[in-house]
């Protein structure tokens, strides 16, 4: 049963022992257990290792903790000045790369399109940079005036011991603003995730709860969605059209004064579990608020997210709303995905990005009728992959180790269950609340789950299994279409979307067709090589 | 759009905004990928490598292949050399490449990982595969810029390729066209060739970094200089460097160690600096440029010409690497353009004493200078305006703040085509890059033309 | 802008307003130019020649030589012959050019000067010197279109020049290019070169309309194709008549004439076009493309899949020639545009033909037509709007009154520079106009994108 | 006395005659009569010929009868629909290709932008063109109803014998709207000069005094402006600034009305006489409106125009008026002209264009410093040349005698002398009034004058004579760029202006160092010549 579900002649098994193969005996042993041929019916069955070191050579889609904190978390946040202390490139690099849409708010402050690093030269490293830093906060202020100030370490900044976050809080004490400082070295963990973390326990140790501003109505977090190609816009557009507030987002399109009272919402909807999943935790145990996971990708999963938000509010009123919605939200997306589902239908897809969104899509991809043969995260741990249930059982191991964990205790003053105890294990049992199921169990037997993978594997899926499409990054993207095989950028949506909610999916269907059905794809093979290159001579009668 | 940029300029001490460089290991990457079937290694954790790749890509739309130590805590605490070794061995038998250049970064130069001699031991284990390459170059991120960096990796690759040899082939130069896209080195190539000389041209990106689409995907592509031929680099006669910042190295290198003297030039962008290059080229080899290089160039000089209206007295803000908007501030002032602002981010006084020898005369109030960045461009434009912005995609929050038309000129170029098909250098692409300039002041023109001056012919 | 275009379509069947064409003659002038040391010869009045100087200056930029017959009111009456015979005079003694390429024009049609028995009188009187070479083409200018006119003198030169030949060069080809810019006919002759073959290419203005700028002017410049060379067409194995418009006439006449079989192409804009013509040539000599020519392919399909984003479904008003929009058209459809409407003011029934072939399935409703002017596409394109205008630059007063992004493609190009310099034929200049077209695309985008969209990589 | 001016060295009759021997002999000898070396310390001992036929076969800057009406006198006259009877080309030429801008009134009717033609086909010639031009009037009323219509004719019309003036009237009569024909077919006449009369007469006959509308004030008439580069701009910027008001301009910037109504102004003012004395003497003799020959090219000439216009009008306050505008604007002008004059005194131009542009900028040129060494009209007469005092003696051609002479008389009831005719005559005497003077006495011996100059001239001149710039048209600045000499368009200007008037003198200042003082000219040649190709072999030591 290990053949490939949409290409049964492929013995699954075997060919992930030829690609092992290929590397070093060691390695080939490391990189057995990321690899999972899903053979079990019962998913729960299946298991698979995530969150390991890579190994050293490999080529890898992996960023770094710096990446995962600056870049991914709190970057987004519009409003505040974002200090990268380090040399230039950390910085250079993280400067409108992700895509992150930001709107300013009515105070119009908007940092969005700024870079701001102290630029560290040779003396700052020999003589250290806390005084550099110092001022450089002190020159962020006094020319921007922004909400808030972050700071983020780099690499060398942990080795030569500034102290970052100290100068954070004199800075914050003489200035009269907030600086937040984030030791996130790019060494640190083993991926991107490792800087998630740290920027999850900071925002929740000095933002979280620094303003309480009662949030009438039915009001939620988005926990996890980065508003990448305007998708935090059109979430919005729809749960603004049921009748529910988002209090804040984390933090696509983000404001600092939203999250500091967004301990005051109801609700947390998690989308991107992996990056985020720390903060609905801490907020729960500290403030009371439970988390749902959501996945605002697809039709169904949309649909099935705002019935989740209807089931936990158990309002009649707010329940029919959300019905009415969906029923002319599905309505409407369906005429138009019609034709594209005609041209996408059997197609199959690889996913393989991030720590959500390879499975996030997938059901996106089942809307238009498409088949995900593989899908594998770039920075997961084990429970994205088999669901929130087994957090609690990963071994840590050395890499992750040195990443904080918060001891949270319940707010003395500012906790309040949002839902009965009995209501709240009724809506666990459902899995409305309190749990992600993984992507596992939505992989039939017959994929393949690859965790980390490598450019040698990528090649040899692309060519032994011809997707008809991969969804990745923008580092394997030209290297898949060199083979001919479209690849959609969904980290960056090929600076298409918005791909959430009703109107994104339609968006994406667009896109999707376009790639697999453009007619340049044919022209890659010249067609001088089907005649030979030199005919017989014409002679010259 | 950049709402909150003042337009005093305010004394900075620490605080760089809107930076106009990176950091030293991209640029060591880039370099690598010009030798043929070499895969660039970053030594440091994987982020440094992540964002290269990123970054390359997004400039090149190609694929970028390169391999990372990837650092964990613990090997920022006790030293990289387990995960350089590692590395090799994984790289080695996954990749196959012939060379792996190694370029540091600032977390592997804080710890002081010794590459020279964690390599040496590893080629001694017989990790390194008899008839492969290690190469390494030293980049700490806190030194110097991008630019450094690829001149870093140049010189490395001259020093563990460049032998001294008895012999040197008469037609046969060195040519280190320095930190420029593809098409430029396959400009500067063919312009050689046409002369009828045997070169050796490193770093070479074209049929690296502009392959064709075929439907097979091959890791290494054909371009780059082949080992062989970088082993060839000391029986040259000559060696011609263009660029002081990209190139001086390696070249005096070359010179010290195996004795081919040099030729420093200009990255040939505009008709001066490419006469120089070909007149460079005419006095180590004795060669003549071609007719049709000629004709080339009357082109050029006769679009400069005709369309002096559109180009003459126009203010502009070049900003970018040094070598290249010292070539084209000279071409920008030798068709009577003002340069009035000129600004790099890598740090080199050698940039202000050039800059000087071309604006003094011809552009007294010019603002030049290193180590700048583009939070201080926007603020000198704010003060005072320019007619054309010209430089690297980060302009065009500028440009869309200040409502300037802007030609997209060095690197990186995220938004917009052609930079790497199309080269500036030599005449042919200093018509290119001319005919993207004029189109651009046309456009503007036209744009801001009322009706009833909106014209059919200009 | 244009303010009075009502976007109601009601029938008109005098009015031509805004056309999409110009006359005969120019064409027929632009063709005699690409014989080297030829003076076309406009037998007409003044105006005409003066007119079609002009012109083709305007979209040169270069100088443009030609003669009249000068006539005034008697010439009218009582025929234009001593006129002619008193240009040749003038003009072998003045100007002494190898060939005069007369052609007539509506008046000396509209009074049936017979150009044949004048010139052969001529010649007889000694007027015409030994080994020079009087040739001429009927052009009436209420005949057809400018492309009409090229057509009938590139059938002229073939038919005082084309004899009939035993012998065939087995290596050697005839290419008409048809009525192209001097840049894509070096790009061909390129090509074929680089394929291995001995060309005979007319007509041939590169180094004739591009000339450099070097102090000296030189009347009849180094370009173009030598009568010594046209009296060889005879002897070619094959012809390659690019475009049914501008080259069928042509190479039907060497067919029947002196059996030089042909290969009607399209003119070789997008990868289809280009493959054809090369598959034509191999078909037809046995040669082979080069690897440097499929390497341009391969790197023009990866720039269309690169960009298929910014392309895919963008809709498109293309007019121009109809040679070369039935190639752009194909090119356009081949990475999933849509020209939506594709109009050329040239009569010919040829034209929609092809475009049904090429439009029936892919855009199925488009808009096509022969005869056409722009005052009825901007009605259309204000009944539906597009995303994009392909076009000469006429289209501009479109693009402005409908905010439509604009890509100069065709003739004439009055107000932008490039299209002289560089090909839009092979593949290269596939890619070359392709950035265009992306760039242009982009740019509207940015420009298009409220702050919070406007995007740093695209 | 016959060297060149500038350039002692070369005699310029030897000259002349060595170019006259490159032609046939009886070429050569019509070529010497339109060629004068200026040697007469008395300038109306010279004389030249002009207006005749250009040999066939030489290479002119000459263009025919129909751009002469069309393209120049009615072109410019932008609420007016232009249609072109005949084949295609002759209407797609002249469309937009002057550069005579054109600003709506109020009733936004602006035709300027749009080209209209028969078309005529090979049917139409065979079987005449009465019926489409008939029917193209009709269509061209009902979808523009612009506020008069023109057509005009082209070479094969006259041939075919269409009766467009017939056609006129009856459209005229059925729409209701003003119906112009001309019959310029292209062969008429000698050059654009036809053209010119033809447009003339009929704007006299059937546009000039059909309204009566009383102009008040200091009312003059701009004649033979064409509002190149905004020209008609900046004359009306000055002439308003000094209290007097434009009635109508022929044509620049031209509306139908403001023509209808221009006999009742005080005064025309002609700019270009080549192209419109006729209107101008006509008017004279019909209405009593006397005409002054002005020149608003260059900053001296602009000044004694309009010292002419206030010893015209002579009232005190309009005199003093002037006087202010001329001080202000001459203290502001020469600020600017200053520097440039420093950088472009003494450098030589020669100047080959139009009928009289090549007159006027002398003005300008020598307002700069520089010196003209050589000038001709392209389709001047003897009288643009020797002054308007001997037009009268002009032997009338073959080619010229077809061009109808409109027998003018005093209108009975419009015509009403402006002055005295004692005043007129000491106007007259003054050369105030009804004079024209002409390009010769403004050249000094040494200069050269060449009328309707061929291209095989013009290389010779350049080769020999090397003048610094070159004031000339399209089709001859690139052949003359090619020599490195820059080359200024004075029928286009580059596309750059406005010249006239004080603020165009300094935009023409600014052109011609740009082009004179051009780095760009210097990389011409390129430096490899200068060392051998091939240097020593420098051996492989």
């Amino acid at each position: 049963m290990s053949d490939l579900k949409s290409c049964p002649s492929v013995d699954l098994e075997e060919f992930v022992d030829n690609i092992l193969k290929k590397y070093p005996a060691k390695v080939a042993k490391k990189r057995k257990d990321h690899i999972l041929v899903r053979k079990e019916e019962d998913p729960a069955r299946e298991s698979i290792q995530a969150n390991n070191r890579t190994v050293p050579g490999i080529i890898t889609q992996r960023g770094c903790c710096y990446a995962g904190c600056k870049g991914v978390v709190l970057g987004p946040v519009g409003d505040m000045v974002h200090i990268t202390h380090g040399p230039i490139g950390c910085g250079f690099y993280a400067w409108l790369t992700r895509r992150n849409l930001f709107k300013p708010g009515e105070d119009g402050k908007n940092y969005s399109t700024y870079c701001f690093s102290t630029d560290m030269q040779e003396q700052d490293i020999i003589f250290g940079g806390e005084k550099k830093l110092k001022q450089a906060i002190k020159e962020a202020w006094e020319t921007f005036k922004p909400n808030a100030i972050s700071v983020h370490a780099t690499c060398p900044v942990g080795l030569i011991g500034d102290d970052v976050q100290a100068v954070a809080r004199e800075a914050e004490a003489e200035l009269g603003v907030k600086v937040l400082a984030f030791n996130c070295e790019g060494y640190k963990g083993v991926s991107q995730s490792a800087g998630h973390h740290i920027a999850n326990n900071k925002l929740f140790n000095e933002t979280v709860g620094t303003k309480d501003e009662a949030i009438p109505g039915y009001s939620v977090n988005i926990l996890g969605e980065y508003n990448i190609g305007g998708d935090a816009w059109e979430i919005e557009r729809i749960l603004e059209k049921c009748g529910i507030k988002i209090a804040a987002t984390f933090s696509g399109d983000g404001k600092y004064d939203s999250m500091t009272s967004s301990h005051m919402a109801s609700l947390n909807l998690i989308m991107c579990y992996r990056s985020i999943n720390y903060l609905a935790e801490m907020m729960e145990t500290k403030y009371g608020i439970p988390w749902a996971k959501v996945n605002f990708i697809g039709v169904k999963a949309m649909s099935k997210s705002l019935r989740k938000i209807a089931r936990f509010f158990e309002d009649p009123e707010l329940t029919r709303r959300i019905e009415e919605v969906i029923k002319e939200e599905e309505e409407s997306v369906e005429q138009k995905l019609a034709p594209y589902r005609e041209r996408l239908q059997g197609k199959t897809a690889m996913l393989f990005v991030g720590g959500s969104r390879a499975h996030h899509y997938q059901d996106l991809l089942r809307d238009l009728g498409m088949e995900p043969v593989a899908a594998g995260y770039e920075f997961a741990h084990r429970d994205d992959y088999e669901g929130s249930h087994i957090a609690g059982k990963i071994k840590v191991d050395a890499d992750s180790r040195n990443i904080e964990e918060l001891k949270v205790e319940p707010d003395p003053e500012k906790y309040s269950p949002r839902v009965s105890p009995e209501k709240k294990k009724e809506l666990e049992q459902e899995s409305v609340l309190g749990h992600y199921h993984g992507m596992i169990p939505d992989m039939p037997p017959g994929t393949l789950v690859v965790d980390d993978i490598s450019h040698l594997e990528l090649e040899e899926l692309i060519k032994t299994l011809k997707p008809d499409i991969i969804l990745s990054g923008i580092k394997d993207k030209y290297v898949i279409e060199k083979f001919n095989v479209p690849s959609k950028q969904i980290h960056n949506y090929d600076y298409s979307g918005p791909f959430a909610g009703y109107k994104g999916a339609v968006n994406f269907a667009r896109d999707i067709d376009m790639m697999i059905n453009n007619p340049a794809w044919k022209l890659a093979v010249p067609p001088f090589e089907k005649k030979p290159l030199l005919s017989a001579d014409l002679g010259t009668d | 759009m950049l709402d909150h940029t003042p337009a005093e300029v305010t004394s900075r001490k620490a605080l760089r905004v809107n930076p106009a460089k990176t950091c030293q290991p991209i640029g060591a990457m880039y370099a690598a990928l010009g030798i043929h079937r070499c895969l660039p290694h970053s030594h440091g954790s994987q982020g440094c490598c992540s964002y290269h790749r990123s970054h390359l890509t997004r400039h090149f739309k190609e694929p970028v292949m390169a391999s990372t130590s990837s650092f964990t805590e613990g090997a920022s605490v006790f030293g990289g050399s387990p995960n350089l070794r590692q590395s090799l061995k994984t790289i080695f038998q996954a990749y196959d490449p012939d060379v792996v250049a190694v370029h540091t970064t600032c977390l592997s130069e804080t710890i002081g990982d010794d590459i020279p001699t964690i390599v040496k031991k590893a080629e001694d284990d017989g990790i390194v595969p008899r008839g492969k390459k290690v190469i390494h170059a030293s980049t700490p991120s806190y030194v110097g810029s991008h630019v450094t960096g690829f001149s870093n990796m140049v010189k490395g690759i001259a020093s563990y390729f460049t032998h001294p040899a008895e012999h040197k082939i008469k037609d046969q130069i060195n040519v280190l066209p320095g930190y420029v896209e593809p098409a430029d080195m396959r400009k500067i190539k063919s312009m050689v060739s046409e002369m009828g000389l045997k070169q050796l041209v490193f770093p070479d990106t074209s049929d690296v970094l502009d392959t064709p689409k075929t439907g097979e995907y091959s890791m290494y592509p054909k371009g780059g200089i082949k080992m062989q031929e970088l082993e060839q680099t000391g029986n040259s006669l000559h060696t011609i460097a263009m660029g002081h910042f990209s190139s001086l190295e390696a070249a005096t290198y070359m010179d010290q160690k195996a004795g081919v003297p040099f030729t420093l030039c200009d990255i040939p962008i505009g008709v001066q600096a490419t006469d120089r290059f070909v007149q460079a080229v005419m006095d180590a080899t004795g060669a003549s440029p071609t007719q049709a290089m000629l004709d080339d160039r009357g082109r050029l000089v006769d679009m400069m010409t005709d369309y002096q209206h559109y180009l003459y007295g126009k203010k502009v803000a070049l900003w970018g690497d040094p070598d290249q908007i010292i070539s084209m501030a000279e071409f920008m002032v030798s068709m009577g353009m003002q340069p009035v602002y000129v600004l790099t981010g890598t740090p080199g006084k050698a940039f202000e004493k050039r800059m000087k020898k071309i604006l003094n005369d011809t552009v007294p109030n010019a603002v030049f200078g290193h180590s700048q960045d583009l939070f201080y461009l926007h603020q000198l434009i704010k003060q005072e305006p320019v007619d054309l912005l010209v430089g690297n995609t980060y302009g065009k929050y500028i440009a869309r703040a200040e409502d300037i038309p802007f030609v997209r000129f060095g690197f990186p170029i995220l938004d917009r085509t052609g930079h790497s098909y199309f080269p500036s250098v030599g005449y042919k692409g200093g018509m290119h890059f001319l005919s993207a300039m004029i189109n651009t002041l046309l456009e503007r023109m036209d744009r801001d033309s009322p009706d009833e001056c909106f014209e059919l012919v200009l």
